[in-house]
This record gives structure tokens, sequence and C-alpha cells, in this order.
């Protein structure tokens, strides 16, 4: 039941987490959370007997992922903003 | 049999060696790729070879253990015919992405072998998950090739394609664990065969699995992501996404059908119905050739989906997997070979931005792939679709059927303007030669006309002699560049020969339209001979439409005769196209043409079959309503004027002249099989008499106001069909014979005139009549024969026209039709104005100066009227020799209204006596000009330029020629009778399906969100149904 | 407006889907019959003291192959998409980062070392612990990452590390094939002796291909990075 | 009471698993930025991964790994057997990770790519192809 619990928050922080993720207007915060729902997820997998799968998730889903997302996101010179031009000029309310 | 697994060995190893092979050079590397596709073609051949003959089907386990704690892999029929299909496309595909391969980077020839990998191990693995992890290669597989060779359009596209793809196979992960947790396994077949899934759990876990094969499948509306990639990429990645692709995923969805209940199975077939008819509307509206074929690839894919899932509901075909796996596996290979070459075909016009015709060979691929994917004969999805409308017109599904022909109909529309386009090129644009970029395309129409011929020969209709027109078909073009008299006096052996063949078979009645319908092609194809050169094109499609029209006679089943009948349709309406204006005119042609074949073939399928052609009731009255169509009656005759005009001079005589008698022969055919009586009973009879009769009058209405000597005779034609029709619905003996005389009778005297007129164009250069004039003494063969012809059609006396007049009435009146009798009379007034004008303006007055060295017409034009002539003439004096055998075939069906006493035909009216008319005539011309030559004396011979005498202020320009707008009075005052309300009503109609297609189309916004939205939203709105149903 | 109508009916009509399904499945008591075949068998099948690792190399071996040319698949796309021609970089040099400092150099080297052996560690071990070949060629990925990192000029050697994916690749379809031939099917991991369940050389070619998985993996990851960083020719 | 029944009736892991799916459904229906759609797709498929190990949870049971203790002994590998979790799920889990992940990045690399050939961030800046 404790293990329920614990699993219980975890899934409410990882939803909370994919929300901000979601809501997030920095893409950097964005990938972070992402990240973070990851992380959590890990250790919902690891309560749950899942050792592998645990460390695999925090190893690719948390941690490599997360590398290629601000690689590409450095490479797609993109501004963190997420509604901004190529040029990084914001375009706020522009749609 | 080859284990697959060795086959994936051989994949991933080249796969993961390549970038080492590489360093040996991009050829070498690309040979490794292009080897190991040959490899699995090989292997699948090699399973079919074991299969059909009798091989049993074989799983394969991997791990050395089997199902379920193992992974297997099965190979059977379907599997061993998905992974050839597969391999095939990817062969044809990967040809023509040679040279992009090899410039790009390798990563291109990588993601090339991963996808076709990974579409084979759909098709092969039996476990769930499994099906998970080939349907992600492929996708990556083709996610990699959509950007290989960076087209910036096609990387928009594969990015909204990722997102698709990214829901897809979140949707079946979870249909996967759930199938798992329930049925506790995930091998496919265990879990079809327990109980576990049957509960609401088990459907909704089912469901999840089914709607992601679905989305995978393109459904609409969730498939703007496909579109755009169909539309944007290499046209080999189309190739493969559209042939193989849609191979493997329809196989996927064909594996599962098992784990579905009935409410699922509707689902199915209702999603793919949907996307079979809104694919084909949106199809319609779109002109960049790569998207309308994506459409059209979405669309066909829905059909075969939707026909797997109601047969497997039970209540399609006779029961089974076999009817299924023919019938969507027929149409599966249609469409696979079909669009790969399609695709690849006008992906390289699209590539050069090509604006001109198509070189011949690859012109002659581009026909035989877009008549294959439309259906016609005798490609696999002719067969294929048969088989499917007799079986939904079995089961009573009418709905369906309804859409499955009129989407058909659509999509013949919008791939046939799109080959109009690629056959006409446009103006001024140099032709387009693809070199050797044709071979993928060109192959695929020759596996699709193998196929489809062994699939009919050895099936369906083993007799050969219905195959004569596509062998003939063929042995011209391969001697189309031999010169015009040789092919000319081949489709003049080839139509004998075929007479000669098949007349012991014939009854009387075939016998009487074999010499219309075999005799008028050959007549035409003499007079094809009337200029040099090899004329390419026109008589492989002559001959071919000449045999089709014996084949239609010589048919014995339903299917035999609707296989000679599209095949009529195709090759006339290829003489169409041919023509010089003739790619809108064709495009009418060919869409009334199978409008009204498709509901022929409905009442076909539907009627069943007792030595005729349909039963009685509204099967049959399908049948009529599609005959009427090809005569042209009234309402339904807007592609009759623009065709017979435009097509070539000799074509539009064998069309109006010969092939315009193949519906009055079904016709006749159809009221015999029913003991001489027509479906639905005598109110049938009595509005088809009146059509008949608004056809003959509205088609001389009509020619009266042409301009072009073309037109007006093919409205001329649409009236005399009019009559033909008229007589033949009065049902009694005298209509029966009228019916058959005025057919005989119109075959040769518009022969005649098409035949003098083609000369008088030839010579001239216009079809205008008011740029002709005085062409009497320079063309007096050609005046003569229009003379008689036009006094035969008018049914003055002396000639066999006067007969057939006098039979109409004497029918008409007999028949208490007194109203019908006068309109009649009216309208025949009204054709001898039209008629008079052809002798007036063309061959009286004065000449144009331009023509003045304008000669008698060639002798390939000249003697056929010649002996046209001769006949006229003796059938006039003798009217026995025509009607003996014509009544002798109606026979004693009816009670004898007409009788012959000697040379004298005695009807309840009176009698009419050819011979005597003939020599009354005579005689009272001969005291005229006897009188003449007595009293005048010095006759001026006046010239053709003298003002005075020829009424004419020789002014320019043309309109002020008397001839101009000749009848222009009578429009004041009839006019409001020959207002194009059919045009206008076929318009509008159009213009509504337009707009429904546009309204559809309006989904596909280009927002690769929106697409996603679709996506989800047809998830949501398919499991709601699933709770309704 | 009408956009977020039709999104929120959407994810809702999806939650109708899934929730009922999620929810209502609740928590199964025991495993099921093949989940408890895997159990009880795995260890006297093969060896595996990780049943996980068992399934996932040698009864599911087929999926894990498909998921290793997933990722191939994967690295191919990208290095076909992210070339520096297409990247619009052209032939200029990378932009020069500030380079870092002595002890970070020296640092990360050492540590790059060290991961690299723990990874190494982490699939030679896939059969009895927790972890296997795609773990460790992460942690090998992350290892080379760091040295990139501490040294923003140096290219991954692009030759290596094709190398190791192509050999290590054919070489674990070679391991398949020998189960094909030597035991009792395409990839049966009892090609070679199972050995006694618990110690490092048991478990048949489990540990093998588990190795050679890492190395491919670590090198195509890396290769991805790699990519991305805009090194790709 | 019924709170906690019903919580202890349901699967927690399922429940925030599938709340996880729709959050990043929700995220790739709406945000249209290129790289928001990979990062809601990331949020998606960890919540799908989240369901697919919820049906191995058993409460109480361990890793379905046999520790050296246990591994010698050939009797006690049954009674090691009725202690630990289905297997099957987490070996599934550890493909679709693996998958996630090489999705993801080559749809980065299409939003690299996109972005260095001068396209705009947005999705809807993507939409030549239409009708």
């Amino acid at each position: 039941m404790l293990v329920d619990v614990a699993l219980l928050v975890s899934g409410i922080v990882m939803i909370a987490a994919g929300i901000g993720a979601v809501l997030a207007r920095s893409l950097l915060v964005s990938i972070l959370l992402s990240g973070g729902v990851s992380l959590a997820a890990s250790l919902v997998f690891l309560l749950m007997g899942a050792p592998d799968v645990a460390m695999t998730e925090a190893a690719i889903g948390s941690g490599l992922t997360t590398v290629v997302y601000l690689y590409a996101l450095a490479r797609a010179r993109q501004p963190d903003e997420e509604d901004s031009d190529p040029l990084g000029n914001s375009v706020k309310g522009g749609r | 049999m080859v284990n697959p697994l060795w086959l994936f060995a051989l994949s991933l190893g080249a796969a993961f060696l390549l970038p080492l092979v590489d360093r040996l050079g991009r050829r070498i590397a690309l040979v490794l790729v292009h080897g190991v596709t040959a490899a699995w073609l090989a292997a699948g051949l090699s399973w079919l070879a074991v299969l059909l003959s009798g091989g049993e089907a074989a799983e394969f386990g991997t791990a050395g253990f089997r199902a379920p704690l193992a992974i297997v892999l099965r190979v059977g029929l379907a599997e061993a015919a998905g992974v050839t299909a597969i391999a095939l496309t990817g062969l044809l595909a990967a040809f023509s992405l040679t040279r992009s391969l090899r410039e790009a980077p390798l990563g291109g020839a990588m993601a090339l072998l991963m996808a076709l990998m990974g579409l084979s191990g759909i098709v092969l693995t039996r476990d769930l998950f499994n099906l998970f992890v080939f349907l992600e290669i492929s996708a990556i597989g083709t996610y990699g090739l959509l950007g290989f060779d960076d087209r910036k359009p096609a990387l928009r596209s594969a990015f909204k394609y990722m997102i698709a793809g990214g829901l897809a196979s979140s949707l079946y992960l979870i249909g996967v664990i759930y199938v798992y947790r329930l049925a506790d396994t995930l091998n496919l077949d265990i879990a079809a065969a327990g109980t576990a899934l049957s509960g609401p759990a088990g459907t909704a876990a089912v469901f999840f699995l089914l709607a992601a094969l679905l989305v995978e499948l393109k459904p609409f509306p969730a498939n703007g992501w496909a579109v755009d990639a169909y539309e944007t990429a290499h046209p080999g990645i189309s190739a493969i996404l559209s042939g193989a692709s849609a191979t493997a995923l329809l196989l996927a969805l064909w594996k599962i059908l098992p784990l579905l209940g009935p409410a699922h199975l509707s689902l199915v077939a209702g999603s793919g119905l949907a996307t079979f008819a809104a694919g084909n509307l949106v199809g319609a509206r779109q002109d960049r050739p790569l998207r309308m074929l994506g459409y059209s690839s979405v669309a066909q894919v829905g059909l075969v989906a939707a026909v797997a899932a109601l047969a497997r509901l039970g209540g399609l075909g006779d029961g089974g997997a076999d009817f299924a796996a023919a019938v969507a596996g027929g149409l599966l290979l249609n469409h696979l070979l079909a669009k790969t070459g399609l695709f690849l075909l006008a992906g390289a016009v699209e590539d050069d931005d090509a604006r001109g015709r198509l070189a011949p060979l690859s012109l002659a691929a581009a026909g035989v792939l877009s008549a294959a994917l439309v259906g016609l004969p005798p490609f696999p999805g002719f067969w294929a679709k048969w088989r499917l409308v007799r079986a939904l017109a079995d089961s009573g599904l009418w709905w369906i059927l309804a859409i499955v022909l009129g989407g058909s109909l659509l999509e013949a529309f919008y791939v046939f303007r799109w080959l109009g386009l690629r056959a006409k090129g446009e103006a001024g644009e140099a032709p387009v030669r693809l070199g050797i970029r044709s071979a993928g395309p060109v192959l695929a129409a020759l596996l699709l006309a193998a196929a489809g011929a062994l699939a009919g020969i050895r099936g369906p209709v083993p007799d050969l002699l219905l195959w004569a027109p596509w062998a003939a078909a063929a042995i011209l073009f391969l001697l189309d560049g031999t010169p015009g008299w040789l092919k000319g006096l081949l489709s003049v052996a080839a139509a004998a020969a075929f007479g000669a063949a098949a007349w012991d078979r014939l009854d009387g009645f075939r016998q009487f339209f074999a010499v219309m319908l075999l005799g008028g092609g050959a007549l035409f194809s003499i007079a094809a001979l009337r200029k040099g050169g090899p004329r390419r094109g026109l008589h492989p499609l002559l001959a071919a439409a000449t045999l089709a029209l014996g084949a239609i006679l010589v048919a014995r089943t339903p299917l035999e005769f609707f296989f000679a009948w599209e095949t009529m349709t195709a090759a006339s309406w290829l003489l169409v196209l041919r023509g010089r204006g003739g790619e809108k005119p064709a495009l009418s042609y060919i869409v009334f043409g199978l409008g009204g074949a498709f509901l022929l073939m409905a009442g076909l399928a539907a009627g069943g079959w007792d030595g005729g052609i349909a039963a009685a009731g509204w099967p049959g009255l399908l049948v009529l309503v599609g005959l009427l169509v090809k005569a042209g009656a009234l309402g339904v005759h807007v592609w009759l004027p623009g065709s017979y005009a435009e097509s070539d001079d000799e074509s539009s005589g064998f069309l109006s002249s010969a092939l315009s008698k193949a519906p009055i022969f079904a016709l006749f055919a159809l009221a015999l099989s029913l003991g001489a009586a027509l479906p639905g009973g005598p109110w049938t009879s009595r509005a088809l008499g009146w059509l008949g009769l608004a056809t003959a009058l509205g088609g001389a209405l009509y020619a009266v106001y042409q301009e072009d000597i073309k037109r007006t005779l093919a409205y001329s034609s649409l009236g005399q069909i009019g009559y033909i029709l008229l007589a033949f619905a009065a049902m009694d003996q005298a209509g029966w014979t009228t019916s058959l005389y005025l057919a005989l009778n119109h075959f040769l005297y518009k022969s005649m005139l098409f035949l003098a007129v083609a000369g008088v164009i030839q010579r001239t250069g216009t079809r205008n009549m008011y740029e002709m004039g005085g062409l009497i003494k320079k063309m007096p063969v050609s005046f003569l024969s229009v003379l008689m012809a036009i006094i035969a059609l008018s049914g003055v006396p002396p000639l066999s026209g006067f007969g057939g007049k006098w039979l109409l009435y004497s029918t008409l009146i007999g028949k208490g039709w007194y109203l019908e009798t006068a309109v009649a009379f009216f309208a025949s007034a009204v054709a001898f104005l039209y008629l008079y004008r052809l002798i007036h303006s063309i061959f009286l007055g004065q000449p144009k100066p331009s023509q003045a060295n304008v000669r008698e017409a060639p002798v390939a034009l000249v003697l056929p009227q010649l002996v046209l002539m001769a006949v006229l003439m003796a059938v006039s004096v003798f009217p026995r020799l025509m009607l003996d055998p014509i009544l002798a075939l109606v026979g004693d069906r009816f009670p004898a209204a007409f009788v012959f006493e000697g040379t004298r035909l005695r009807s309840a009216l009176g009698y009419w006596d050819g011979t005597l008319t003939m020599i009354v005539t005579g005689g009272v011309f001969a005291l005229c000009l006897v009188w003449m030559l007595a009293n005048l004396h010095n006759p001026q011979s006046v010239k053709q330029f003298n003002i005075v005498f020829a009424a004419e202020r020789p002014l320019r320009p043309e309109t002020t020629h008397y001839a101009w707008r000749f009848f222009e009075p009578y429009r004041k005052a009839l006019g409001f009778l020959t207002r194009e309300r059919a045009e206008r009503f076929w318009d509008a109609f159009g213009t509504g399906a337009a707009s429904v297609g546009g309204a559809l189309r309006r989904l596909y916004t280009g927002n690769g969100q929106t697409y996603a939205l679709h996506v989800v939203l047809y998830v949501a709105v398919l499991y709601l149904l699933l709770g309704v149903l | 407006m009408m956009r977020r109508v039709l999104v929120f009916l959407a994810v809702a009509g999806l939650a109708w889907a899934l929730l009922p399904l999620a929810l209502g499945s609740g928590v199964p008591e025991a495993p099921g019959a093949l989940a408890t075949a895997y159990l009880t068998d795995a260890p006297a099948d093969f060896g595996a003291a990780n049943i996980v690792t068992a399934i996932v190399v040698s009864y599911r071996g087929f999926d894990t192959l498909g998921e290793v040319a997933v990722l191939f698949a994967a690295t191919a796309g990208v290095g076909a998409l992210l070339t520096r021609k297409r990247l619009g970089l052209g032939d200029a040099e990378p932009e020069a980062k500030p380079a870092a400092t002595e002890i970070l150099v020296t640092a990360t080297g050492l540590l790059t070392g060290l991961l690299v052996m723990f990874g190494v560690y982490i699939f030679l071990h896939g059969h009895l612990t927790p972890g296997g070949g795609f773990q460790g060629g992460v942690v090998i990925a992350t290892a080379l990452l760091l040295g990139l990192l501490a040294r923003p000029e140096s290219h991954l050697s692009h030759g290596i590390l094709a190398a190791v994916e192509s050999l290590s690749g054919a070489a674990y379809v070679g391991m398949g094939l020998l189960g094909a031939f030597l035991a009792w099917g395409f990839l049966d991991p009892r090609a070679l002796p199972l050995g006694r369940i618990g110690s490092l050389v048991s478990a048949g070619s489990i540990p093998v291909i588990y190795s050679l998985i890492g190395l491919k993996v670590g090198a195509e990851l890396s290769g991805i990075l790699d990519a991305l960083k805009g090194d790709r020719e | 009471m019924s709170l906690l029944e019903f919580v202890s009736r349901i699967n927690p892991v399922a429940a925030s698993g599938a709340v996880l799916v729709l959050v990043g459904v929700w995220g790739v229906l709406a945000r249209p930025n290129l790289f928001k759609i990979a990062i809601a797709t990331s949020v998606m498929e960890t919540g799908v991964n989240l369901v697919i190990l919820s049906t191995g949870y058993i409460r109480g049971r361990t890793a379905p790994i046999l520790d050296s203790a246990v591994a010698g002994t050939a009797t006690d590998a049954a009674g090691a057997a009725a202690r630990m979790t289905d297997p099957v799920p987490q070996a599934l889990v550890l493909t679709a990770i693996v998958i996630g992940l090489a999705v993801t990045a080559l749809q980065l690399s299409y939003a690299v790519r996109l972005r260095a050939a001068g396209g705009g961030s947005s999705i809807e800046s993507y939409g030549d192809e239409k009708w």
C-alpha cells in the first residue's frame, strides 16, 4: 500500500511536470521538465520492481534524450521563446 | 521453404556493413542494396511457387522456441504474395532511386534497406509486439527516405508524417499491452483462438490496435499527412509508400481481422468506404498529378480494407476467406502495380517540369497503368471489381455498390483527365522523353497486363476469341512503325478472320449485327489508308475496337459480355483521344461510357443470366439505362457530339455508323432474353418510345444550327438512333423490323456521309461548312455519295430511306401512337433542313478561291463510297434483299404486321413497293429530262464564279457568307427546344460533385498539427461509433 | 477558438476511450501463464539470472534485433539529414568555443575512461544484474559526450565509430546465425555453453550479444550526437 | 474508505500513465512549435511506457532477477519465480524506450533541418502542401 501511495504521488508529480512541459513558454524549461517526467517515471519503474527499465528510462529518457534536445535546440538556433520567428523577434500575439 | 530469418539476417547484415562497403565505392554499396531486395523477391517467388504447387504454410520460430514463448514468423500464401509484392515494388522504386541514392548521403540507402525489410517483417510476423517493432522499422526507414534527397517540401511533409506516426504507434502499444494483459499472449493466433478478448475490455484493447493500424492505412479525414508525403517525396519513395507500404499495412490489418468483433469490422468497412468516396471526390478536384495520385492511393486502400472487413463480416461473397483473398488481393495487386508505375512515371514528368506530350512508349505505359487503376479490362482490378460488384448485388448491399461504382467513376474522371493531358501535352512543347526512367512504369504495365490476362484466361474468360481485341492491339502496336497500308490490311484481315472464326457461333441476330460491326470496322480501316505514313496508334485502336465489337457478339456470360463491352469502351475512348482536339471530348466520352458501363455492370451482376443478358425487374432496367447512356439518348447524349466531331475523321465514321449499333444490339439481346419484352413492362416501352422520339427530334434540331460539318453529322446520328429506339420500343413485328431496317440503313448512309466528309475535310482543311462551297465539280464522287446518302436519310423516294419512313409511320400508326407519329414527322422535316445544307453549303454555290486546287478525295475513301452506293442502290431497288433476312430474324415472336407479296410489303395501312417506287421516280425524272432536252434550246452554262447566278457577294469576312448561321431564323422560332439543358444539367452535376470535393479538401490545410488533430478526432469518433455498434 | 474546442473534444474523446481501459484493468494478483513460464523456465533454458534479459535477448531476441535496426535506421536518417552541407555550415570551421580549463580536461579524460569501463561493466553483466546493452551503450555514449564537451574542437573519429557500429552489428547478426547453426534457432543463445547460473561466463551467448549491442548502441548514439553537433560530412 | 478502496482497486501507474498520454496528446495538438511537438510526443511516449509497465505491476513482488543466493540452488527456482513480477512488459518497455529515443532523434533532426533551411519555428509555417 505504501508503494501504491508512492506511485500515486510520483504519478501526480509526473503529470504536473508533463503539463508544465507542455505549457512552459521557454523551451529550455520544457525540455528539463520533460526530462523530469522521465526521471520520475524511472523512479516509478524502480518501485514497481523493474530495475532494468528504470535504468534504461533514467539513462535514455531523462539523460540522453535531454542531451539530444539541447543539442538540437542549439543547432537549430532556436530562440528559447517558443513562438519566435527565425530571427529571434518575438511574434507573440501574432497568431 | 527458405527460412525468412535468413533474409532478415541478410538485410540486417548488409545494412550494418553498408558503411564499410561504401568505402569501396557507392556503386558497390548500391549493388548490395539492390541485391538484397532481389533476394527478398527471389524468396517471395520461391514461397509462392511452393505454396501454389500445393505446399503447406509454414511457421518459423526464433531462438529455438515456438509461440507463445518466442516470436514466430509465418509464410502462407498471403505472406508470400505480400513479400513478393513489396520486394517487387522496392526493386522498381530502387531502380528509379539509384541516382539520388548515389548522390545523397549513405543514410538514404540504409533507410531504404530498413524500410523494405520492415515492411516484409510486418507481413511475416505473427507476434503483435514484433509487428510493432517492424512497423517502427519501416516507419523510421520511411521518415529517413522522405528527407534523404533533401527536397524541401518533402522535409516539411516528413515532419507532419512523423507526428501522425507517433500518435499511431502510441495507440498501437496501448492496444498491444492490454491484449497481452487480457489474453496472456502476444501471439496472434493464440490470442485469436481464445475468448479472452470478447469482453468490453477486450473490445477496447483490440480497438486501440485497430485504430492504430487504420490510422496507418490513411483513412479519411485523418490522412493529410500521408497525402502531403505522396506529393512531395521522391517519386520512388511515393511508389514505395503507396505500393509496398500499403500492401504491408493491409496485410497487417488482414492479420488482425480474427481478433476483431463485428463492431470493429463495421468500423473498418465504414471507414474504408468513406475513405474511398472522399478520396476520389477530393482527388477529382486536384490538378497536381502526384497529389492526385496520393488521394487515389488512400481511396484504393480504403476500398481494399472495406472489402476485407465486409467479407469477414460474412455479408459478402460465396462465404469466407477465399472470396476476400481473391477480391481484396486482386484490388491490392492492381493498385500496387498501377500506383507504383504511375508514381514513377508522373514523378519523372513532374521532376522534369515537362509540359509536352509523352513519348509513345511512356504514353502506352501511362495508358495501361491508368486503365488498370480505373479497373478496365483485362487488368486484375477488373476481375476483382466484377466479383465484388456481383457479391454486393447478391447481398443486396446496394448503397455500397453505389459508393464503389460512383467512386470508381470519379477516379476514372481524374486519372483519365491526367492521361489526356499527358497524351496531348501543351501546345508547342517538345515531347517528353523519360529515357531509362520509363523502364519501371513499362515493367509495371507489362506485369499488370500479364497478371490480368492470366487471371482472365485461366479464370472466367477462357474463350480466346474474346481476347482477340487485345491481341490485335498488342501486335499492331508492335508493328506501329510500319507503313499504314500494312497495318490497315492486317486490320481488315483481323476483322475478317474474326468474323470467319465466330460466324458459326452466332445466331441470326448476331450475324446481322456482325455485318455492321465487323464490316464497319473493316470499312473504316480501309478508309484510314487515305493518308500516308504510319498513322501511329490509329490502326491498333481501330482494330481493337472492331474486334471488341465482335467480341460483344460472341460473349456468352454476363462477365464475358461486360468484358467485351468495356474493351470496346476503352478502345473507342482512345480513338477519340487520338483526335486532334480530342482531349476534352474523350474525357466526357469515357466518363459517360464508364458511367453507362457501371450501370450495366450493376444490372448484369444483379440479374443473373439466362441465355441473353439480364433478367426482368429493375436489374434489367439498370442494364437498359446503361445501354441508353451508351446509345446517347437525349439527356445523356452530351458526350456524343464532341467525340464524334473531334476524333479522327475515320474514327468518327466508325463510331457513328458501326459502334453506335452495339448498344442497339444489346437492347435487342436484352429484350430477347426476356421473351421479346422490356424489363418493367409496357410502361418502359412507352417511355422508351418517347425518349427515342425526343432523341430524334433533339438530334435533328441541334444538327440544324451547327457550322461544323462533323457536329452536324454527329447530331444527325443522335437523331437516327432516336428513330431506331422509337421503333424498337414499339415491341411488335413492325417495330422491330423497322428498327433493324433503320439500323442497317443508318449504317449504310452514315458511313457514306462520313467517308465523303472525311474526304472533304482532308482536301479543304476545314470543318466549317461556311468555309466551303462549290465543290461539286472538284469532288463529284463525294457529291454523289452525299446526295444519295441524304436522300436515303431524309426518307425521300426513291431510296431505301423512304421505305424506312414508311415502315416507321406504319408501325406507329398501327400501334396507335398518333402523337408520336406527328412528332416523328416533324422531326423528319427538321432533319431535311440540315441535310439540305450538306449539299447546298458544301457542294453548291461558289467555290472559295483558296480551295481552287482541291481534288477528289483519295481512293481509300472513294472506293468504299462507290461500293456503298452500289449496295444502297441495290437494296433500294430490291428491298427484299434487306427485309427478308430482317423479317426472318424478327420471326414469329409477334403477330405478323408486315408481309411481303412479291415486291410489295403490305401492312394494315397499305403497301410499299420499293421496286415500283424506283421505277416511278426514275420515270418521272426521265420524263422531266426528256422535256428539258426537248424544250430548252441553247442552254447557258453558268460558271461557278458567276455572281448573279451564284447569288453571293464574295466578300470577306466569312460571316457575310450566306451559309454563315444559315438557319439562324429558325433558331428564333425553335430555339427554346435546343437550349442545351442536358449539358447544363450535367455541368451542374459535375459542379455539385466538385464543390463537395472542394469542401472536403478544405480539411487538408497543410498544417501538420491539424492533421494530427484529425487523427485523434478520427480515433475518438471511431470509438464513439464502436460504443453505438 | 474553434480549434481549441476541437482539441478539447479530441483529447476528451481519447480520454473516454483510454481511461476506462487503464483504470478498469486493475492490478493483477499474479503473473499470467506466459509470464510464469518465463519465470520458471528461463533460468533453466538459458542459465540467465536476469529473466528480463533472457526475454529481451533470446525469447524475444528478434524484437531486440529489430530495435537495434530501428536505432540504426534512425542514425542513418539523422546522418543523411544533418550533413554539414545541408545544415548550411559548408566548409566553415566549427565555431570556436572557449577552451575548457586544463583541470577540466584532465578530469573529463579520467571520467570518460571510468564511464566507458562502467558502461562495459553494465552490458557484460546484463544477464546477471539490471542493465544491459542499451543501458551500457548509453553510458558509453555519455562518456564520449563528456569528452566532446570538454574539448569542443575535437571530433569523434567517424571512422572508428562507423567501424565499431558496423562490425558489432554484423557480429550480432553473426551470433544469431551461430544460434541457428549450433543450437535450435536464429538468435538462440545456446550456441555457447550455458555455464553455471549466476557467474559472469554463463547464459550462453547472451553476454556476448548484449556486449555487441552495447557497443553498437554506444556508437550509434554518439553518431547521433555527432550529427546534431554538425560534424557530419 | 470508499476512496481508499477505489485507490486500491485502480492501478496507480496505469492511471498516471494514461493521464500523461492525454497530456502529451494535448501538447501535440495544441502547441505549434516544432520542438514543443517533439517534447509533447516524448511525454506521450513516457505515458505509454508507464501504461505498458502497469500491466506487469504486481503488489509485493520483486524484480525478475534471481539473486546469486537463490541462483545456485535449482530447487529454490520455483519459489523464486513465485516472488517475481511479470517480466514481459518490462522487456517490451525496454524496446519501446529505445524506439522512442530513435524517433525523437529523427524528429528533432527534421526540426533542425527545417530551421536550417530558413523555416519558421511554428508548424503553421510549413503548410505549403495542401488541398
